[in-house]
Order: C-alpha cells, then structure tokens, then sequence
C-alpha cells in the first residue's frame, strides 16, 4: 500500500525531535484524529532574507503521518520562510513517490505544521502575515482545537478483516 | 527467523487434516451434488455428512444448517432474511453498538426499507446488559442479533441470559458466532439459538465458506434464488471442497487448543500489562475469548506500530484488522466509551494453536522496543 | 474400465494447474486480504493480479471486476442490484424463456416487488430473435438479461445484434455467461455488454467462486453488506485460493481444449443420430456450445436412461442435470416447442477437454443398447 | 436416492412384456408427464375365486415407475383380484423399501394400472364392480385422457446444476 520511499521515511525518520530554543513552533492535528504533528524551526538571517536553518518534528501518528513529517523536514530544511511556506500537500507526497487516496490528509497536515510554525516565528517577530498565511492558520488552529477535522473521505470504504 | 503470525482473529491457516480433507473433492470426486448419477450421489453424500458434523458441534439438526459463501453472507442471511420474511409481525429489530459490519451494514440497509433498529449500549467491557435489552423489547419486535464473541476486543456476551429472555418474550435470537465458534461452547437448544451465524476461514478452514443455523420453524426469506439447494434458502452449486474442509476444522478442533491458545493469550497479557507502560487491556478481563489479546498504548498509533512489528516479521492488527485504513477509530473501542485518542493506539494481538510460548517473548520483546520508539517521537508523554 | 464423465455442463474437475495454483494459498500465503502487514499484503496481491487475468479474458478493466461465491450468486446481483437500484428510470425487465433459474428466481422475486418482466419466446433451435427483443423495449425498460450459451441445449445467442439494440435505446445488457465463458469469445466492448456472470467450476476451476463483471458506471446496488470488499459491491472475507483458482483456470484455456471438445461432440452427434432411431438433436446446430450434445429418444423416458448409463459407468444428465427431482418436463425443452412427452425423454451429454474418442466409442455402443432396453419395457413404439 | 431394492427392480424387471389375449388390460398415466405404465393379466378361476394367474407390464417412465410396475406384478400375481385391487401405493413402496418424495406418484400409477386391468376384466365379464374400484377407475380415466394429471408436489423443490 505504501510506496518504498513511505516506508524509508517511516522507518528511518530525518530530523526526528525537537529543536532547543526554537525560533518558531507550530502544531498541527488533532488526537481525537489519531494525527498529531509538532514541527520546530530555527531561523537564519542571510542577505536579509529568513532562512530555515534547521528543523525538527514530533509526530503521533500513523505511518503516513511518520513519513511526511520528515520529508516536510527534508524539504523545509534551507529554504526561506517564503519559499517554506510554499510546499503543498501535493509537494510532500510527491516527493514521496505519492500517498493512498485514504492517507492524503496526512500530508496536509505536515504542510499544516510547517506552516503554523512559520506562523508562530513571523508573529513574535511582528512580521507583515501573508493572508493566506493568517488564513490556513486559522483553519488549522480550528481544526486542532476542535474535536477533529473533517476527512475528505471519512466515507471511504472500511475493509474490515475481522 | 520465520515470520510470526498473530492474527489468528482476522483468518487462519488451513489445517493440514483440513486440507488433506477437502483434496479428493477438487479433481477426483468432483461431482455435482445435484446430479444424480455416480459423481452426484458421492457429492451429495460428502455434502450431507458435513452437514451432520456440523449440526453436532452446535446441538442442531443438520436439517437446519444452511451452507452460505461465509460469515457475511450468513449475517445478511439472517438480519434481512428474517427481518423481509416477518415484516407482519412487526418492523422492529434489536441489537448492539459493537456488532460487526456484516450485521450493522445489513441494519442500515432495512432502516432504509422502514425497519427500526435499537442499538444497545455496551459497558467499559463490551457487555450488553439483559436487563436493558428487555427493556428495549416491544410489541414489534421481530428479532434481536448479538455478536457472541466481539472480533475487535474478544468480549464474550452472556447468551444465556439473552436467550432465556428472547424465548420468553417470543422474537428471533440470532449470534454471530464466527469468532467464537469452537472456542466457547454454543448449543441452540440449552441456549435457546433461532439463528447462528458460523464461518470456516477462522477455526483453521478453507475461505469462502460459511454456515446459518436455522432453527427449523424459524421463517427466512432467501438472499440468493435459483435453484432449490439448501432447502431453498440458498441457491447455487454447492463448494463440496469447502464445505467439507469447514466441517473437517469443526471436527478436528479439541478443548486443548482453545486452552493453548488461552495459554499464549495470557501470558501476553501479563507480560506487556506489566512490562509496557501506559497499556491498557481492552475487553473483559474473563468473558474473552481464548485467541483475544487486544490493548491501548497511549501516546502512540496503531498503525505505525503494526508496520514496525510487521517490519520485525510479527503480524497484529489494530482494532478492527484493517481500521488503518479507514480514519475514524473503530466503533466497538468508541462503544466501550476509550476515548477516541487513546482507540488510535490500540493493537489487536490474536494468537492461534500454532503459535509457541517463544513467538510471544520475541514478540514483547519488539514490541516494548516499538512503543519505546514511537513514543519518542511523539509529541506527548 | 474407469468411469466416463460426460457431464461437464454441471460441473468439471479441478485441473492439475489449477489445483497448483491454489495450493500456496490455503496453509501458506493464508493472509486475509484486508489485512496490512506481509501476510494481507501477499492476499491481496494474488487477489489484484486474478482480477487482472480474469478481466483481460473479457477486454474488461481490472476495477470492473467483482468477485463472487458463483454463477448463481452474480446473476441474482445483476438483476436484483440493478433493478433496485434503477427502481427510478423505470420497472421493466426484459429477458427470455429459457434462463437458468439464477435469473429466473430473481425474476420471480422482482415481479412480487412490483417489477414487469417480459419472457421472450425462441424459436425452435432455442434462438431468441432480436427484432422481437426490440419490439419488447419500453420507456420503463432497465435492463435485458439473456442467457449466451444455454446449460441445457447449448444454444448461443446472438449477442452481437442484441448488444447493438440496447446500447442504442439506453438500457442495460447483461449476459449469463456461465455456460460459454472461454468456450466463445465474449468481448464486453464490441458487444456492448453492461454485466456479465461467469463461474469457476465449469472451467476446469474450483466451486464456490464466480465473478461479475459491472462496466463502469453502471448503477448497482449490493446484496451483501458488509465491509467495504469488492468496491462495496461485495461485502465478505476473500477467497483467495478460489480467486486464484479462478483465474488460472481462465488463463490456460486455448482454442485447442475448444476444438477438442467440438470434434467429441461432433461425434458424438453424427453417431447417435445415425445409429438410434428417433433420436433427435435438440438445440441449433451450428450456434451451439462446444461441450453441448443434447438429444430426444423417442418413447422412453429421460431419468431411466441416465441411471442405466450410470450403471455401465457413463455419467450425463436428462436436459438440466437435475430435471428428475422434479415431475416437469424442463422449461428450456418446452420453450423450443418440443412437446412434453418428447421432452422427458432428453438426454445431455456433455464432453469436457479431458474425454478421448474412445470414450465416445463406449458411450454410444451402451447408449443404443440401453435404448433399445428401455424401449422394449416401453408400451409404445 | 433409491433403495437398493428399487435398483434391483429397475435393473432387472419382473414381468416385463406383455400377455397374448390378456383378460384384462390397464393403462394409467399419461404421455406428457412422462409416465405410462400398461399392465396385462391372466385370471384362473379356482373354488369360485378369481386368481390373477399371470400379469406382466409395459412401462414408460424413470427409475421409480419401473420399479414400482415390476412390484406391483410381483405382489399381484397369484393374488385373487379382490385381495390384488387392494394393494395401494403404501403397499408398493413400502414393498421397495421406501420411495423418495418425489416420487411417490410412480407408486399410485402402478397401483392404477393393476386396477385398471382389474377393472377391464371384471366389466368383460359383467361382474359387479365395487364402488371404490369404480370412482378409483373414474379418477384414472380422466388422468390417463387429460393433459395430465396434477402432481402433489408440482412444487418441489428443483435442484439445477448444470
Ligand atoms: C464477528 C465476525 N462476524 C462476521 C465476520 C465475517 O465473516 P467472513 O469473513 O466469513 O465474511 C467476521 C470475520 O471476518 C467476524 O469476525
Ligand atoms: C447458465 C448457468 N447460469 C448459472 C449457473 C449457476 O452457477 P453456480 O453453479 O456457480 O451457482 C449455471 C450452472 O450451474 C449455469 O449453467
């Protein structure tokens, strides 16, 4: 059901942990949903522009969930803010030779904590907030404090085995 | 090292006596149990003793088993069957929260043609209590279907007391007894059974077979029509190799199979209770059955745990086998009322006659070290 | 001398290949195909790679494929699902005299639910005419269901021009092809078909599984509920070793097993009909299944002969194989216009890849004593 | 599903044939339903008794209708014709240990057609025919003639394979 490069990621996490004195933390998912993701950023200056000098993640959750948190990583790792906020869920899972339909939200929410991490930087540092930004960040804190995001699927069919 | 199998609840090997059995049916004695000619007869007579081997495991005429295509088939056998057939005497069927799909999915579908269903609640052990169920009883009443042993957290209900009520206030007893069969005594007569839902693939038979028990008097309608096989309650060419491949697994199971497995099961138990923290026994500690080791690991999911240990070449399932493929944590955990975070974490470790005491050290073993990993990476603690 | 088996309409052996195909999956790769670690994974692997065998024998897509218990299983989700679940379009079925009770039953049970359903007449060779099926054709009209090669007089439809019509006024084909699956090309793109039933023990495969094929898009609703199996269109454990049999089965048939059975019935043909008085084919003679022989002998009666037969060690059937458990002539023989007393006196024999001209030799020297025996019992002449 | 004794019966027939200038002839069953038994009897008169000295039978039909004709010309024969008319269908399959369900009509038929004949001899001779030989031979009259007669079970149970 998974690809090869899933099953790498969920066996061999990158950047597993969390970052000492982070410059940004963001958070995303929610138990109730069985996903739950903390990624944490540490920021760099260099010709004016914000880098994402290192990253880490903590993540409860299923193997999916596992693996896209550390290809977020791998992807976030070096870029700028800007460009960091840029990955999708589409980018995540493509970069992992792509996810069963059922676990695309796992992606998305790997996306969703990046993001609310680079929120949280750009926040306590009084940086102008893309709208976007403010918007997906409302959108994930609702989720998470709720009792649950939506699945896409949450009709999607159940194998039962037993 | 060879791999471990410890999901003994979502299908089992075939015995080897089993399949030595069922051998001569596919190419030799291949015939048509309908055919009256040398083949035929020899398929009918093979047919008709698997019928009787059957009968006797659970106390009934062989007159009243019907062969279906397995424990769904005979589930939706039973819930329409009986629910289309007795729509005069009412529209009203009664049973629990913790039913397998098979039963709740065929409930759905005749609240759609007018049917009400009652779903009784379940205690933080996955017992239904007779009391509430005849509470629930009312003059419409048609049938009320319990699952005997739970699939997810191996809870067995006290059918005794079901039954004497359900007689008494005169509406169908049907159980699903696909996990309990074999392991747990079932007898229609002392237990007072209308309908029981039966299936080969887990008391180490072929797949694709099953059986209801259908108490004679007891009116069904057919799912399947066609020709009359199965005194008209289920068409089609009977699957003689399958039929008498399940009826060899129903013969050959022993009292001491079902206290190995016990064995296995609760030294399980024992080991990770006390050597894993933060894990918890689902189900009831005694009303279990003997193949049922199912716990919650807090902090931590299902299935990643399940990948690790397949990775380590220890096969479990979370909850349901294959939850990890739906999103919503299964509704037999919900029903015991576990909170929807900790249901996430749950893993079903089911153990069969021929697993050894070793498999389940080299299984703790993993396993301690996989929750210890995964923990890790966990943002709680 | 072993035993002849001329009855491979009802039902055939298990071929070696077949059988070793099955094998693995019974005490070795047993996985539960639902099931997510290496064992449930292996399942279903062999369960997508038969899908795949099984629907390139049709030019299907793999997806369109839903596995089943049997010919008899498919053929009451072809007409019950899709009527039930086209109740809106319309209540008119359309389909013919001479079905297999599969479909017929389902029918009979649709009219009591308020359905219409048109029985077209055929001609003398079986044949149904497709102006007659157009004519038949109503606004309310939802589906067409025929039988490609019939299982007791082997005539095969003209499904090319009926495909042709109902794909042009909109309503659903969908063929029984228990009889002619691998025997005559079906190709549901060219044909225009919507759903097909094949099964897997009148090709040299194991009982109890069978298949559908529903074209995509193709409104259908489920018989049994349950999990999500078979695109929730077929709720139920898989049976693996069955699927895999199926589809082996599927794959090794050639146009030589065909050609092979067509020379036996040839013979088999040209002999009895020179050598036995008033005997007569019954069925087309060209548009007729490869394994179908199927005659009337005057003045005797169908059940005696097939038993005298069984004696010397010959097994065939009397019109439907089973047709003496009932008093009625069969519907089939009747619907061609053969008068009753002629029809009890039908006799099916039915050559399968592994008969010899040898055996042919055998069986007709004891046919034409056994006639003449039972002729000389009979007051007429 | 037979008996061994109906096997035995079916094999190798008693009183297969037919009797030259019979003193009675009886027919029942019909054509269309698959089933025509003829049976022919000699009587010998004996200390002013009827004797039923010969009897042989014609039969069309399965198994069961073969078997049931050559008992019925066993238990018949040497019988005096008011004993001979009392053997009912009971009598004959019982006689064959046991028939299936099915086919208990096989039985009836021989049964008529013993009485039939017994029937046509007594009328030959103008001998007083008693009422239930009568009404039993009204009833197979318009059985033999009609388009058949009704099955108990033209409901059973139908087993297709094939
Ligand atoms: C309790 C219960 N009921 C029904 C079923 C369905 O049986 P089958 O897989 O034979 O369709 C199962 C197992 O799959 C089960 O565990
Ligand atoms: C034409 C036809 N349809 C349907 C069936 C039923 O298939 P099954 O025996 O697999 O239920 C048969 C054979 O039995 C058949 O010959």
């Amino acid at each position: 059901m998974y690809s090869e490069k899933v099953i790498d990621h969920f066996t061999n996490p990158r950047n597993a942990g969390e970052l000492k004195n982070p410059d940004g933390v963001g958070l995303a998912g929610n138990p109730v949903c069985g996903d739950v993701m903390k990624i944490t950023i540490k920021v760099r200056k260099e010709n004016c522009k914000d880098f994402i000098d290192d990253v880490k993640f903590k993540t409860m959750g299923c193997a999916a969930a596992i693996a896209t948190s550390s290809m977020v990583t791998e992807l976030a790792k070096g870029k700028t803010i800007n460009d960091a906020m840029k990955i999708t869920r589409i980018d995540i899972s493509d970069a992992l030779c792509g996810l069963p339909q059922v676990k695309m939200h796992c992606s998305n929410l790997a996306a969703d904590a990046l993001n609310e991490a680079i929120y949280d930087y750009m926040s306590k540092r009084n940086l102008t907030i893309p709208d976007d930004l403010e918007s997906r960040h409302k959108k994930t804190i609702k989720e998470t404090e709720g009792t649950g995001h939506k699945h896409d699927d949450a009709d999607a069919p159940v194998d039962e085995c037993g | 090292m060879e791999k471990i199998y410890l999901d003994n609840a979502a299908t089992t090997p075939v015995a080897r006596e089993v399949l030595d059995a069922m051998m001569p049916y596919f190419s030799e004695k291949y015939g048509n149990a309908s055919s009256i000619h040398s083949f035929g007869t020899e398929a009918k007579e093979a047919l008709e003793d698997a019928r009787e081997k059957i009968a006797n495991k659970l106390n009934a005429n062989p007159y009243e088993i019907v062969f279906t295509s397995g424990g769904t088939e005979s589930n939706n056998l039973a819930l329409k069957g009986a629910a289309l057939s007795n729509r005069k005497k009412g529209n009203h069927i009664i049973t629990t929260k913790i039913e397998h799909g098979s039963v709740l999915k065929p409930c759905k579908w005749l609240e759609k043609l007018g049917f009400d269903v009652s779903y009784l609640d379940v205690d933080e052990y996955g017992l239904v209590d007779p009391e509430n169920f005849e509470n629930s009883i009312r003059d419409e009443t048609i049938m009320v279907s319990v699952i005997h042993g739970n699939n997810e957290i191996g809870t067995i209900q006290d059918i005794d007391e079901i039954g004497k009520i359900a007689r008494e206030k005169e509406i169908y007893f049907h159980i699903d007894a696909c996990q309990s069969f074999t392991k747990t005594g079932i007898n229609v007569e002392t237990q007072n059974l209308d309908m029981v839902t039966i299936n080969s693939h887990k008391i180490y038979g072929p797949k694709g077979i099953g059986a209801l028990y259908i108490r004679e008097g007891v009116k069904v309608d057919p799912l399947i029509h066609g020709g009359g096989h199965e005194r008209k309650l289920r068409a089609g060419t009977e699957n003689i190799p399958g039929i008498v491949g399940f009826a060899k697994a129903a013969e050959i199971t022993t009292p001491g199979d079902v206290e190995k497995m016990r064995e296995l099961r609760d030294y399980l138990i024992k080991r990770i209770i006390n050597e894993i923290p933060n894990s918890n026994l689902i189900g009831h500690p005694q009303k279990r059955l003997c193949n049922n080791a199912n716990f919650t690991f807090k902090f931590i999911e299902g299935e990643s745990m399940l990948m690790l240990l397949d990775q380590a070449g220890i096969c479990v399932s979370t909850g349901s086998a294959c939850s990890s493929h739906a999103l919503k944590p299964s509704h037999v955990l919900l029903a015991t009322g576990i909170p929807p975070e900790d249901a996430h974490g749950s893993l079903r470790l089911s153990p069969g006659k021929y697993n050894t005491l070793e498999e389940m050290d080299y299984t703790v073993v993993n396993l301690k070290k996989i929750v210890g990993r995964l923990r890790e990476l966990s943002p709680f603690k």
